[in-house]
Formats: C-alpha cells, structure tokens, sequence
C-alpha cells in the first residue's frame, strides 16, 4: 500500500480523501493556497506545503508549483479529488515523471477519453446508444447542415473538448444555426482553447442519468449503481439521488448492464462515471464518461455501504476490486443537496465568514463538508459549503428526513441555497417524480426553456 | 517634560496590563488602553498580507518580494519570502561560499540564494540595498510559497 | 501634572476593573470603560441577571421581582418579571375591575396581579412604591417564567 | 398519534427527541431553564416555556412548575428523557392528572421497580440469577452480619433507594462492615431520603452487560441486543459497545433470552434496560432494571438499525411494537464515547464558553450533541457535551473509525475527555477485551480496587 499521499485539491474533497487515507493507514500531504491556510483540511492532514496565492491558476492549478511540492512532500502517489488536475493528461505525465502514482486511470486512458466525439464514434460502432449526431466535429458549415437535416431540429451544438455544460447551444430551425455555430465555436476556443464543434439531436424533457463503475488494473470492472441528477440549474448539478426512481428494475438492470460494457469497450479502468441522457420514452443515450471521483459519490457510498475512495485508492496501488458484482446491492435509497454559499433567489455567490453554524446528524445523515464557525468562505473557489447525503427505507423517508436536515441546518454570516432546496423538496414536481432537466430554469428561474 | 519622566513613564506602562498608552500636555490629554478595549484582528492582518501578496505574484518574477514583519513597528525591517516551492541554497555550489552572510550590506539586484524547483536553479535577486539580519532557513532546506527566507533591514 | 501624579493614575486604573480611562483637562472629560462596555458580553450580563433571579426564586415568595431594562440608561425604569409558569388576570375575578391601570402610583405591598398556577391564584405583591408605565401582557394570558409583566417607574 | 409532545429535558436527549418527532410529525414543546434559553432545543423545537433558573432544582425537577408548563403547552404527551424526572412516580401521576400521557412505563409499574432489593426478590423467586445476598434491606446489625457470613467477603453495601453507583461500598472482612454500614446508612439517606441498605455478594473483575428491551400494551415485548458497559470510572459509564465482545453467541443468546424472560416477570413494557454483572466464568446475574431510555441507547440504534425513540412514542402511544424479535438481527458493531466537558487528567468538569469546533461525519459516525461554536456549556447541569458513536463491520473497525474520529473532534474554550478516550482505545486491556468494571480507577487513576 502507498505510504503517503499527496492531496492536489482542497475544500471537502480533500477532507474526504484525508478520512479514506486514515482509515487505509496512509499519511497525508496537502499542497493548499495562501488562502486556504486555515481550512480544515490543513489543519488534519498529517503535512502541508503551501503552492501558492490564493488564484487557482496559480496554485491548485500550477503545475510547476505542484510537481515540486509533490517532489518535496515525499509522498509516493497523488489524490487529485475533482474538477482542478484531476482529469489534466499532462499532470498525470507529471506525475509519472516524478515516479508517483496517479490515482485515476493512467494517462492514455485519460487522454483517450478527453475527446467526447471520438469516445461516442467508438461506443456507437459498438452499439451502444447514443445520441444522433456528427461523426466527430464537424469541418464546415454544409457538414452542419446536412447532418442538422438529417437528425432534423432542434439540435445541440456543443464543444468537443468542453465540459460542465459550458460551450452548448440548442438551435431549433436552420435560420438560428450559422450565427449559433459561430458562437459556439469562439465561445470553445476561449473556454477549452480548442473550437472543435460536434452535433447532437436535442431531447426534449430529458432526464439525466450516469452509472458509477469502478475497474481495476485486472479487467475487473463494476457498476455502483446509478445516480438521477436530473435535477441542474443551468447544467450544474443540484440534487443528486440513487436509485433513480424513473427506473423499474427491469430498465435499471438493462441501463447498468450497457454502461458496465460501454466501460469495458473503452477498456476503462479506475473510479469512473457514465452519463446517459434518457428520453420520455426511456430510451437511453450515453453522453460522455468522466474520468474521475465525482461530488455526488456519496450517494451511491450511502445506498451500498461502499467507500469509493478507499476503493479507487486501492485498485491504483494494483490490489484487485474488493467486491464483486453479485455482492453489490442497493440497501437504501439517499439524496444529496449541494449546500452552496449563495442568493438562493437569485443564485449569486454570497463569500464571507461563517459566524454561526450548527449542522443536522443522525444514524441516516452524513455531511460531507470543511467549514466551520468562524471560517471564511473565499471568493475565489467553488460555492459549494457542504454535500449533506440521507438516507432512507424508501425515497419518500429519504425526502422527509432531508427536509428535517434542512430544518436544523443553521448557518449564518453567509446566505446559501438551503431555502431553494426546501421549495425543490416540497414541491409536487419532485414528490410525483415528474421533472427534467430544465425543470429549475423553467420553474424557478423562469427562463426560457 | 524632561527624558528622565519619561522613562519612568514607559517603564511604569511597560510593567502594567496596558497595551495603549497616550499622553498629550497643555490641555491635558491621557488615554490609558488594556488589550481587552481592542477586537481580534490578527487574521484580518494576514488576509491582508495574503492579498499583497497574491497581488505581486502574478508577475512571476523571481525578483525576492517583502513583507513587513509584523511582530515590529519598524518599517526597515521586512522579511524576504519565497516566490515558489523549492529547495534553498545558500551557494551556487556545494564548495562555493554563501552569497550571503548574516550582518552583510547586499545592493539591490545582487544574488542572495538559489531557489532550485523542477531542476532549474533561479537565483532570487535582491529588490532594495539592505542588510540581511538574520537567514531563516538552513542551506538544502524544502521551502514553501510564501515562506520567509531572510529578514533584512532596509537602507535609507 | 507631576509624574507623581500620573504614576498614581496609572496604578489606580490598573488594579480597576476598568479596562479603558481617558481623561481630557480645561473641560474635563473623563470616559471609564469596564470589560463589560465592549460586545460579546451580553449573555455574562444575563448570567448575572439569571443568578439574582434565582437567588430570589428558592424563597418561593410571590413578591414581584424586577431587573433593570437592558435598553435605557434610565435606573429607575425596572421590568416587574413573573416569579413562576402560569396565567395572568389583572382582576380578582371576571368582572372586578383591574388591580392596576397604566399610569397609576402604587403602593408597596399593593396587588399587581393574579397569576394562576395549578389552581391556586397567586396574588403579585408590589415591592416598592411606583408608577405602571406599561402593562405588558393581556389578561388571561400564559405567561412563562421570568416574562416581563409590568414596565414600572420607581418613585423616590 | 399524539399532536405535540412536551419536553421535560434538556440538551443532546431533548434535541434527540425533537429529531424523533420531527420523523413522526409531532409538534414538541420544551420547558427550558433561563440558563438554556439560546440552547440548540429550543430554537429547533416548534414552541418553547421557561420553567425556572438555572438551578435544575428550581426548573427540570420543579414539578410545579412544569405541570403548569405542560398545562399550558397544550401537549397531549410528556417526554422525560433520561434523568431528571424520567424515573418519578410523583411526575407520572401529575401527568395523569393533567391527562398528558408520560413517555415511558406507567406509574404502577415505575414505582413498583423503584425498589430495587424487591424487585432481585422476585426475580430471585423466578429462577433469574441473581446476585447472592440479603432478601432485601438488612434490619439490622445481627442480620448483617449473618448475611455477610453466609455469602461470604468480599459484599458490597447498597442503597436500597439508591442509583448511579452513589451510596455503595464494598467491605472485605468483618473488621470493616460496622462503620461502613453506618457510613452507607447516611450517604443513603442524604442522598435518597432513605437508609435502608441492602447486602450483595462483591463479584471480583465483573463485567458490567446489560439487555435493551422495548414493549408494548399488548404483552409484546423483545430485546434490541446487549450492550457492555463495563469500562466505568467511579460507576459511572464512560464507553459503551454493542455487541457485547466478551460473550459467545450461544452465551449472547442465553443471557438475551433471560433477559426478556425477566423484564416478562416484572410485567415490564416500553422501553427499558436490565443490567446484569458477569463474573470470570461468564455467570451473570441481574442488578437492576432503568425503566427510562438511557444515555447509550444509540448504540443498540445503530447496530440494529431501529429508533428505539420513536418507537417508545409509538407504543406510549398504544401501538404495536413495530417490529417482531426474528427481525431483529445486529448489523455491525458500533461504539459510543461520552465527550465530556472536563480535565481528561483529574476529571473535574470544565465549563465555559466554546470558541472553536469541528466535529467528524462519515456515513458510520454518528453525533449526538447540543454544542456549538459560542456555545456556553454551563456549570449547572452534566458535563458530557456530545456522544459520538461510530459503527464498523468488526468490533476493530468501528475501534480504528473512533479513533480516526477522535482525532479529527477538534473543540476549544473547554477541556474534554477526548484524550483519555484515545488513551483507552490504544490500551492493549481494550483492544484484547481483557478488562472489568475497574480497569479505568485502577489503570488510569490508580484507585485501590
């Protein structure tokens, strides 16, 4: 087993793998920001080097400074968490460079997979679902529009080496495609330094979807279960739950048999998610794979008693999977809400310092969050204050008690979105399953579809 | 008032509880100060410094940036830190001498030590003609972003 | 003023609980600050209040008890508190008129209410002489411990 | 059910019982003393009435004034928590009068079971072992020592109306037993108001177990597994664990089986705790019986995945118990350590104003507790501030989780215990299961045993 690793993150996620490394008996290295000097996740982790100012681009994403820090620290394998490094081919050359293993798929894999077109070409010709579009980025205006012809209106336009929702436009008549086009494309090579466009068929009141796998080294490959995350405001996650109750067993059991053999085609191995988009009549269409832990991982730890860091950590170390399939089985069904420091009316970020808090827990309740009283909440990072996951019996026990841990949830000095998800919770749409992906923008927001 | 009373004066505040202590003459005017009258702001200090900092970074120069040191009031003495995470040498070469010695006058744009990260050695050049106090880290020692390396009083 | 005399100043001060003095000649202005003048210390106050309370309490007395208003400077303007759990009646019964009236003098010993509690009345005794600015619960209201009944005037 | 439950309690039970109502959507209201009044309860339960100083004497245990409160909550129940006045015959009947139905067993069978020398009788009469010694309080000087004689040094004296340890000695040899049966008689009597003493054989290196069992009205009643209580300083409970590592299942389930066998003579229901002492050869014989929750009851909760509150409400109520004996099965093995606000070196409580707190959360940790960071933990009442209680699929699991969790428990402005629980927890007498009820007064104060 590794002897010490080094945490590339911060904020809650590098809490989580700090636990995941306690109980593996592994010591800890953070690389953390001036800003962040204070967090918890400093103050448990067994070291720490500071690797700069408080601006990303200088610190969680400056690869020079992390290379030396990561060198200086000793450790023998680096945890990147999500978003930042953690899916950057070159950090994990870096990593590989400096002999120290990095816990995700290998470099290849991750470079394979970064190029979404590519990676549906090869599902598709595999028979795998997937959506209706081009083969790849398209090269010019007439490819657009014959393939735009061919799947017929309303279409998506979105950025081959994009993410995170960014760099998608939907375009309903072909009056609207050239100037969209044009847009998109400069919108890509300013956001993703590539303008590679690729075309989908858009879904009307989709539902999103993903599967959880989680391979080793040994071509062992499972599935954790599904999560619906259906629920996003303007294609950020929101509220995140597993089983999906749009799923009978019957289409669960069909849906996660594919994704396991999307991964295998893929030959993936590691910690990985497969998101599908489902349509009204529960066809299903697979999106793209992310190649890292994600934030709901909770979810699914909580409905089948796993620990996915643990796991990831192991099975990049070369130990074989854990579990099997056949051992694998949902005991519960849990809903997480991403408690963000923000205007829950009109979403605008809300930094500050925490001057009260005091946080829900039970036999059923985990939260996964670094703040405390008294800690500061920085501009300069993500939103997001605390994953509070519960569980229950059945879905609606599960509702019931996330709406009383939100009841005690107590936190002032910063507003946050805990009065949103108490209107999401409470309202007939979510109780009688009954929403898309557009539901938040439509509903509470207003916007256009 | 002579020197002789004011000595007194400093050295009766100096043994008593209070932290703030002013006396004005003519029309009479004391103010005498213990720490409970003062807020906490010690990290509103340094989020302060944090923020100089980050401010000067940017640029990535390797030119040495300076804080002031907080424990004083004197505004020469400033603490020279660490643009990056690297390892400290003192010398260009193991059996070369130091670049710098405790006590000595360094002119603005002299080497005061090499910073090694990533195989490249940076030589940290000096912002301002000084004299180096004290050096806080050993020869061959890990340092992190920020951290200080010298302290030095600056020459006016 | 001689150094004498500030030494005394200082000592004096610094073996006071008081935790800021200032203090200006020609026309004199002295300012005296006590830790308790400074934020945070609101629930110190209300321990205190509460230890008075309840040094009062263990008596069972049905005499009023009072604690100054929080929010005025003003010494003589003091809250008459309920003693116990129970329910407020301003009259002896149902169509008697009312012990007290806003704006009326009473008298030490007079009745000031009846509170109710597990079936037996409770006649409230006044305690000192004064004047019932604001009478602060409706009749046959529930009234918890320590609720402010009265806001009254003392007279001297 | 019930419309809204009073709350004649305070701290981690009172906010334990709002949680539990929450789920079953009873209003509560709380009586709460001045000292109280910015305590996490009573911002989170649905109305509030003080009911007195600070002093416990003049508020929680006023009976006057919380009959009065009660009467004016509109509450159709009362739940006492632990403590206080949850073992009064005295608040029971007042609650009749008020026609509030009291949380727990009725007043005959709580007066009844007061008597602890009578109800060993009966037991004794019933074929349940129990401890040799005196048929009930001694009369007098000659009976004493008759008794002493017949069962043999070394005995231990009790109070016949005693609890929590208070009011017992042991005496090894006849030279002792006068003084210290006088010396018995007046703690007991200050103490409990009255003298009588009762005679038991002094069991050496005991472990202390003890049977969670719940019942209803209609003659249902079963056990919710063991609990070892053996690590105690001065009697009182420190550590608490579930399953019980000193018993064998065959043994595990003879004594489990006593155990509802005696609460069934006793005509026992609702929830209660019998606890029983084993001696080296894993006899054990009965003690006593708490006709109330108790302060680990999370313990069972977590290994059996029930809510023992909730279900206690429910068959007050007069419903069924909610589950049958076969269903019930353990899960894992889960720990409880009492955080106490005191000195871990000497012991002696210490209050104050709490200005730093972090507390640990994983998907096996649970945390009972009031506290927060500006939260002013009192000198009037009990010193324990939280209970943290962590679960594993091993009994050494859950240890390395607790420890994990203790060491991530960060608080500031008081002492805790948190030190001392790391102490034990790394002890090879914890960790090979080779200690009794006096290895802490022996090994960590160096008590005479």
């Amino acid at each position: 087993m590794f002897k010490k690793i080094f945490i590339a993150n911060r904020g809650e996620i590098a809490l989580r793998i700090i636990r995941a490394c306690k109980e593996l008996g592994i010591k800890t290295c953070i690389g953390y920001s001036v800003e962040d000097k204070d967090s918890i996740p400093v103050m448990l982790a067994d070291e720490s080097i500071c690797i700069g100012p408080a601006q990303s681009m200088h610190s969680y994403l400056n690869l020079f400074s992390l290379a030396q820090a990561i060198h200086n620290s000793g450790a023998d394998a680096v945890h990147p968490g999500y978003g930042f490094l953690s899916e950057n081919p070159t950090f994990v050359k870096i990593c590989n460079d400096l002999d120290v293993v990095f816990i995700g798929p290998d470099e290849q894999t991750i470079a394979r997979l970064a190029d979404k077109s590519k990676v549906k070409q090869i599902l598709k010709n595999n028979n795998i679902p997937t959506i209706p579009g081009s083969d790849g980025a398209v090269k010019n205006i007439d490819e657009l529009k014959s393939v735009a012809k061919s799947i017929g209106y309303p279409i998506l336009l979105k950025a081959s080496w994009g993410g995170g929702g960014r760099g998608m436009r939907v375009v309903r008549n072909e009056n609207e495609l050239i100037n969209e086009f044009n847009a998109a494309q400069s919108e890509a090579k300013s956001s993703f330094g590539r303008e590679d466009i690729y075309v989908e068929k858009f879904i009307e009141h989709p539902r999103h979807i993903e599967a959880q796998v989680i391979g080793d080294k040994f071509g062992n490959i499972v599935h954790v279960g599904e999560r619906d995350c259906t629920l996003q405001r303007r294609h950020q996650k929101v509220l995140e739950e597993s089983p999906s109750p749009y799923l009978d067993d019957i289409k669960r059991a069909e849906f996660l048999e594919t994704a396991v053999k999307a991964a295998s085609i893929l030959q993936y191995w590691n910690a990985g998610t497969l998101e599908f988009l489902f349509d009204e009549d529960k066809n299903f269409y697979f999106i793209e794979i992310n190649t890292r832990i994600q934030v709901e991982h909770p979810v699914s730890e909580m409905v089948y008693d796993v620990d996915l860091i643990k796991e990831q950590i192991m099975v990049s170390c070369g130990y074989e999977l854990s579990f099997k399939q056949e051992e694998l089985k949902p005991k519960c069904c849990a809903i997480e809400c991403r408690i963000n420091a923000e205007d829950s009316e009109r979403f605008i970020p809300s930094p500050g310092k925490i001057n009260f808090l005091f946080m829900p827990s039970s036999s059923h309740t985990r939260i996964d969050s670094h703040i405390y009283c008294g800690y500061n909440v920085s501009q300069y990072y993500d939103s997001m204050v605390a994953k509070l996951i519960v569980k229950g019996k059945t879905r609606e026990e599960a509702r019931i008690r996330m709406l009383n841990n939100l009841s005690e949830f107590k936190i002032e000095g910063i507003k946050t979105n805990i009065p949103f998800f108490q209107k999401i919770l409470n309202s007939k749409e979510f109780i009688n399953n009954t929403y898309d992906t557009n539901f938040i923008d439509r509903v509470f927001l207003n916007h256009p579809k | 008032m002579d020197i002789k009373t004011l000595k007194d004066i400093i050295k009766i505040v100096e043994n008593s509880q209070f932290v703030e202590f002013s006396y004005k003459d003519d029309e009479l005017e004391i103010t005498l100060k213990k720490k409970e009258a003062f807020p906490e702001n010690i990290t509103l200090q340094d989020n302060f410094r944090v923020a100089e900092t980050a401010a000067k970074y940017p640029s990535q120069t390797i030119m040495a940036q300076t804080s002031q040191v907080e424990s004083t009031q004197d505004p020469n003495l400033v603490e020279i830190r660490s643009p990056m995470v690297a390892t400290f040498y003192r010398a260009p070469a193991p059996d070369a001498k130091p670049y710098v010695e405790e006590g000595q006058k360094v002119k603005k744009g002299e080497v005061l030590c090499i910073l090694e990260a990533m195989k490249i050695m940076n030589e940290l050049e000096n912002e301002f003609d000084c004299i180096i106090e004290k050096i806080l880290v050993q020869n061959a020692q890990k340092v992190e972003f920020d951290q200080p390396l010298f302290l030095v009083r600056k020459a006016n």
